[in-house]
């Protein structure tokens, strides 16, 4: 037993940290204003290698792998929450799976390309009737000689607008009396095949640096090659990956958290309530004390989440229990915060309502808290 | 809209339940419909504050001097929560001019006629005020105070500059609260007065149809026509709006439980999962049971807050005690059912399409408005501390 | 012990004064002093049991005809309260037989003559009453009744299991809830009639004053004068009671959060850590702070309760949502005060030598008494949901 | 990194769990009745290496180390909360400083009595003016040639009148000018010496298979070989035995609140609200999720603090974030199982209410809820 990062992962967090300060957080609050998504710093992440963690060196990718990944993630995500999440679905659910359940075709063509980050993916599960129940899709892949036609509307996708490759979830088996856990087959596609159109990008509460869109697929024409594991067994891919996705979000919860306790400590002597400094008020101290806790076991949790993700080994519950713990803790953390800095930090005179916002999806994508709850029964009951 | 005589049992007459039902109306049919307006555009547009002057909402509790018509506590407060339930920016508009403004100048400056004539178009809603005593961010006590009086070149002035003044932007005037000698007193201060600058609008996360920005004063010259009250009794005003406020943000509360309180229940009915409404399931029902649970006390609490006011009176401390222990109550459950609220939507609840993540940042003034929740926290324990131990009592 | 009528503004009248005033006595020099020793012994004193009965407190809700005073439920509710301040088995042995016993047999069983002696005899403290509805743990349905009214050999018998049931070791008499065909109806039933048994008093974490067993119904011959109300509203009886125990536990937990926050305030004042008393520390004060929040908003909502209850008339359902949604959260906010107290005490609160460890073990009966606050969470939010989804209406 | 028990750890947590389930938990409720003091399970526990755990085997200990209490001593907690903090005082406040701090004849006399658990060792620092406050002290020791004499009070002391030997603190430096913190030393002392009297058992809440009463200690004569550490010093001994402590309540928390878990798992089936069963409940499912993320969080952190103290690097933060939110945790825990199993949980039906009655003291003793806030807030500011 050893809970410490090996000297290898303490350099490539130096490295992430310094990335972090001095290229991701001094744009994160105009990013916000403008709803501006990161171009120049998602490439500056893919020479980094923050792009392809889960994809091997040899292959194009970082191999820094899901523990690398949320150590140098969480660095992204205390400075921009919206970075992250573009590196987050890029690197956990469309350079995964790709690695993970690619023919060699789908290798030759795509894992190069998405491991080094000279393309961007986004990942097409969501639709506007199925949130928390994946299996409730319709969007369908028609099989037609060695091609498949896709047709449905795929919705809340994140970087939807501005990816080149995305994983899409669709029905492979048509007969309706099979249940779509067993008839949804995974494909990738290029955003610039002929069918592929994008909605307006969605008004959100945080996380305005990332683009959220409807992705609307009219009759695109995948080779069947393009198809990620067995037919019909995509949903099985969705729930992997899903898996993966958590430990994701699990780490932007925690870097949010991590960014809201840092301002509150640099502002403890500046910020007053009745004339007397945060750092001097015990309840202000025992309310970040608390954070700092919270942050800390949710770290842990998510980081054995993701160790067990790359040894191979069961990992659904951590993964819920990470996700669980560490999305709801950041949300009491960033709520708190505000009322700390009180009229300064409903405002825009610094980071805390954007961190506030930003944070309250975490709680709500890749599985609501709800479903967390209910992934974690299932394995206790 | 709930009919808050018939939910709590409230005596009401029929002035009363017309008022009621007039506010429910507007509230529902004007508010409610610009609500998201209100808070992209970060104002509440002219028309809307038109129809709210011309129903008498600016002077509801402004005595007939004022133009006003002025109504008891109780159905004022459930007026403001029903406002709330509508646009929780608007209710704060309202709370603020009605309530914070016009009733420390009915109580203090009644008979003087200069402030008379302003008030009353204050009610008629030509013109608005707003106050301006807080210095550094969450302070309900004056004890920070800097700003100040001074005679200089024999000439009174005052200086200083008033952090995070809400609704600055907009103001006429100012309520100034201000150090003079040993004491403190407020004044009137013109916003076009020489010397007063109105810093940045601010950008805010949520209440946005009402503006934040600092005001600095500088060698502002003040006659004694500009006093409010009498010399030095700075903080028995202070008090008294502080009281006032209390009870207001426990309205707004109300309202804005209310309001997420039905969008879920709404929204839990439709949208349906697992091929079902998601209204079947029990994490969503123990949210919309937490929200009618909250709805419950802090309309409760309301209630005991506008008989305590109506019961008049000495009992000012009484009052202020009973409203700070209210309001974190209050504060504390609006700001969980949002969050609530915001969680049964899932996804959608993140789109500003829907109304939730907007009711998720206005609750969250609710916390840090007038005072803060943590420093009345301290402040409302000294209270009931056992009175044999004066120490105590002091310190803090 | 807290003036109720002072600190909510409400509008006493001078008989409603004395009654609270003799309730506040008899809690502050009798109750809060045996309290210990009924949390210890098991059992509330002869003693105690007859001065309560002296001073009427069993009749407070019943009408002439049973010998008692038909109380209003304001006054009753803070009678309550207050005698829970003192000790909160007594406040629920007074809950259980003066509302939830004799409430319903007045408004069900008001003309027959042997009730209403029984009943008297109930007022006089001579008797004592038991409810047996519940079979499984935390029911507030009749949804699992298992016990049932059968004919068998040309006599009408009762047979079946009651489980929990508060007061049954010392009861004379159970109003049981049965099956009567496709209905249920509810029946007085002698402890000491033929077949049936009390079982093994069980030994409770709290509101040990009052006793709980099983009572097993073995083929008990009911006759018809048996029978509360009419066959098969055995329903509305329930509700009827559920709302009332509703309301009482309201009034239960408000006067708990009063017991503990003054034996926190106390003590704060009187330690000393770090050479100050623990009164100046901040996380001290927010505890205190909160503890009077949750007395303001579980006061409020009992006044709330109250003043619909006496307002008397149709409504019964509605009463009941508003007791449901009180009840979760006043009794939610008492577990935390009396948390919160027994944390300010430090190491001294884990001693059976201070009061706060009964307080806290006491408050966590409220969650689970009655239906429970997860079950009856699950139906208040049914009873908010927009009508339009009948199909979610009937679900749960 | 690591999150995974080593063999030899996997091995003897078996061992404990079979030791818990098949000797503690058996009459764990008629101790609570009867509040009884578990003496054979005491001697048992020391057969199987339990009361040495932080002494090296070479010298009569089991040198399981700080993880290894963690691991066996979590079996017997969630079995019997009051047999675990007779050990837990013994091993990490008793047989830890002998070790650590006692000289050449301190070794001698009692290293392998109390590592081999042949003697039980009290703790006695709490007085009645000190209690958060440890500097309050008022025992003094005062020097008479070779010898200390000491005269004072001690209070809520476990296992004080049943233990053989103690570690006291007294004041060494009766110059009042000088701080409590610089004054203070540590000796081990005889219960049979001559002056050591004690107080009755406190009636308690819980634990009640634990003794908890006053220590008088009246011209109590002492070798200054008795003494632990150098003179003056003791504070800092004091405190550095409290991280150890500290970690040993929140494993008794975490042992507390997985055994209402594991009641609330096992009576799923049978016990029922409005006639459904608990398992079938959507509310009680994700409450006994919530419960189980919890219990691995606060494992992981304590844990993280025991490795730490084994390899003897800086753990006062880790160890009050263990204890903070496996205690907090715990009891919010142990009160929902009550309040899910309704009047079976409230009453002698079932453990739960136990459970409840015991949790609550880990929040007050080796430092408050407050006092590990006061801890942490002071690493962070």
């Amino acid at each position: 037993m050893d809970f410490a990062l090996d000297e290898k992962l303490l350099a490539r967090q130096a490295e992430a940290r310094a990335f972090a300060r001095d290229e991701v957080a001094p744009g994160a609050a105009e990013r916000d204003r403008k709803k501006e998504y990161p171009e120049k710093l998602v490439r500056r992440a893919a020479e980094l290698g923050y792009m392809g963690c889960l994809v091997p060196e040899k292959m194009g990718g970082s191999g820094l792998g899901n523990l690398g990944q949320c150590v140098v993630l969480e660095e992204v995500a205390a400075a921009c929450a919206g970075t992250h999440v573009t590196l987050s679905v890029h690197n956990s659910l469309v350079s995964a799976p790709i690695y993970k359940y690619g023919g060699p075709e789908v290798h030759e063509r795509w894992l190069g390309a998405v491991g080094s980050g000279e393309k961007l993916g986004c990942y097409l599960l969501t639709e506007p009737g199925s949130g928390s129940d994946a299996a409730a899709m319709s969007t369908t892949a028609t099989e037609d000689g060695d091609y498949f036609v896709i047709n449905g509307d795929k919705m809340w996708i994140t970087t939807g607008d501005v990816a080149q490759v995305g994983v899409v979830f669709a029905i492979t088996n048509l007969d309706r009396s099979v249940r779509n856990t067993k008839a949804i087959s995974a494909f990738v596609i290029d955003f610039d095949d002929p069918g592929v159109t994008f909605g307006k990008r969605e008004p959100k509460l945080g996380l305005r640096a990332s683009t959220t869109v409807a992705v609307f697929l009219k009759d695109v024409r995948v080779h069947k090659s393009q198809m990620l594991g067995e037919r019909d067994r995509g949903f099985s891919i969705a729930m992997d990956m899903l898996n993966g996705g958590r430990i994701g979000i699990a780490v932007q919860a925690i870097g949010i958290a991590r960014a809201a306790l840092e301002l509150a400590l640099e502002r403890s002597e500046i910020s007053k309530r009745n004339g007397k400094p945060l750092g001097k008020s015990q309840l202000a101290r025992f309310r970040m004390a608390e954070i700092a806790t919270s942050i800390e076991a949710s770290r842990l949790l998510a980081w054995r989440a993701a160790l067990l993700r790359d040894r191979k080994e069961n990992h659904i519950r951590e993964a819920s229990m990470a996700k669980l713990m560490a999305t709801q803790s950041a949300n009491d953390a960033c709520r708190r915060v505000v009322e700390l800095l009180g009229e300064a930090g409903y405002s825009d005179d610094c980071a805390a309502e954007r961190l506030m916002r930003d944070c309250r999806v975490t709680e709500l994508y890749e599985g609501t808290t709800e479903v967390q709850k209910l992934v974690i029964s299932r394995q206790l009951l | 809209m709930t009919d808050y005589g018939e939910y709590l049992g409230l005596d009401l007459d029929e002035d009363q339940k017309m008022i009621l039902e007039m506010v429910a109306q507007l509230s529902s049919e004007l508010l409610a419909p610009a609500a998201d307006v209100i808070d992209r555009d970060e104002a509440i547009p002219a028309n809307v504050r038109a129809t709210l002057a011309e129903s008498g909402l600016f002077g509801l509790r402004a005595p007939e001097t004022f133009g006003g018509v002025d109504l008891d506590d109780s159905c004022y407060q459930f007026s403001l929560a029903t406002l709330a339930h509508g646009s929780a920016s608007v209710a704060l508009d309202v709370l603020v001019q009605s309530s914070l403004l016009l009733e420390p100048l009915a109580k203090f400056a009644l008979d003087d006629e200069g402030i008379s004539a302003w008030a009353e178009s204050v009610v008629s809603g030509e013109a608005r005020g707003a106050l301006a005593w807080q210095e550094s961010s969450n302070s309900l006590s004056n004890s920070d105070l800097k700003t100040e009086l001074r005679t200089i070149d024999g000439e009174i002035q005052l200086s200083g500059v008033k952090n995070w003044v809400l609704g600055a932007p907009e103001a006429d005037r100012f309520l100034v609260l201000a150090k003079e000698g040993d004491y403190s007193s407020w004044f009137m201060v013109a916003a076009d007065a020489a010397g007063v600058e109105i810093g940045k609008k601010r950008t805010r996360l949520g209440m946005r149809g009402i503006s934040v920005a600092a005001v600095e004063f500088t060698n502002v010259a003040i006659a004694e026509s500009n006093r409010i009250g009498t010399v030095g009794n700075g903080k028995e005003i202070l008090e008294f709006i502080s009281c006032r406020a209390q009870v207001g943000l426990v309205a707004l509360a109300t309202g804005l439980i209310a309001a997420a309180r039905d969008a879920a229940a709404q929204y839990a009915t439709e949208r349906r999962q697992f091929k079902r409404p998601i209204a079947d399931f029990e994490a969503i029902r123990e949210k919309l049971a937490g929200a009618e649970s909250a709805h419950a006390s802090a309309a409760s609490l309301l209630a005991s807050c506008a008989r305590l006011s109506d019961g008049g009176g000495g009992h000012d401390r009484k009052r202020l005690h009973f409203g700070m222990a209210a309001r974190i109550q209050a504060t504390d459950l609006a700001m969980k059912v949002a969050d609530d609220a915001l969680q049964t939507f899932g996804g959608y609840g993140y789109s500003q399409e829907y109304p939730v993540e907007r009711f998720y940042r206005d609750a969250r003034y609710l916390a840090l408005a007038f005072g803060g929740n943590d420093p009345i926290r301290l402040r409302l324990a000294r209270s009931i501390l056992p009175s044999s131990d004066s120490a105590s009592r002091k310190s803090d």
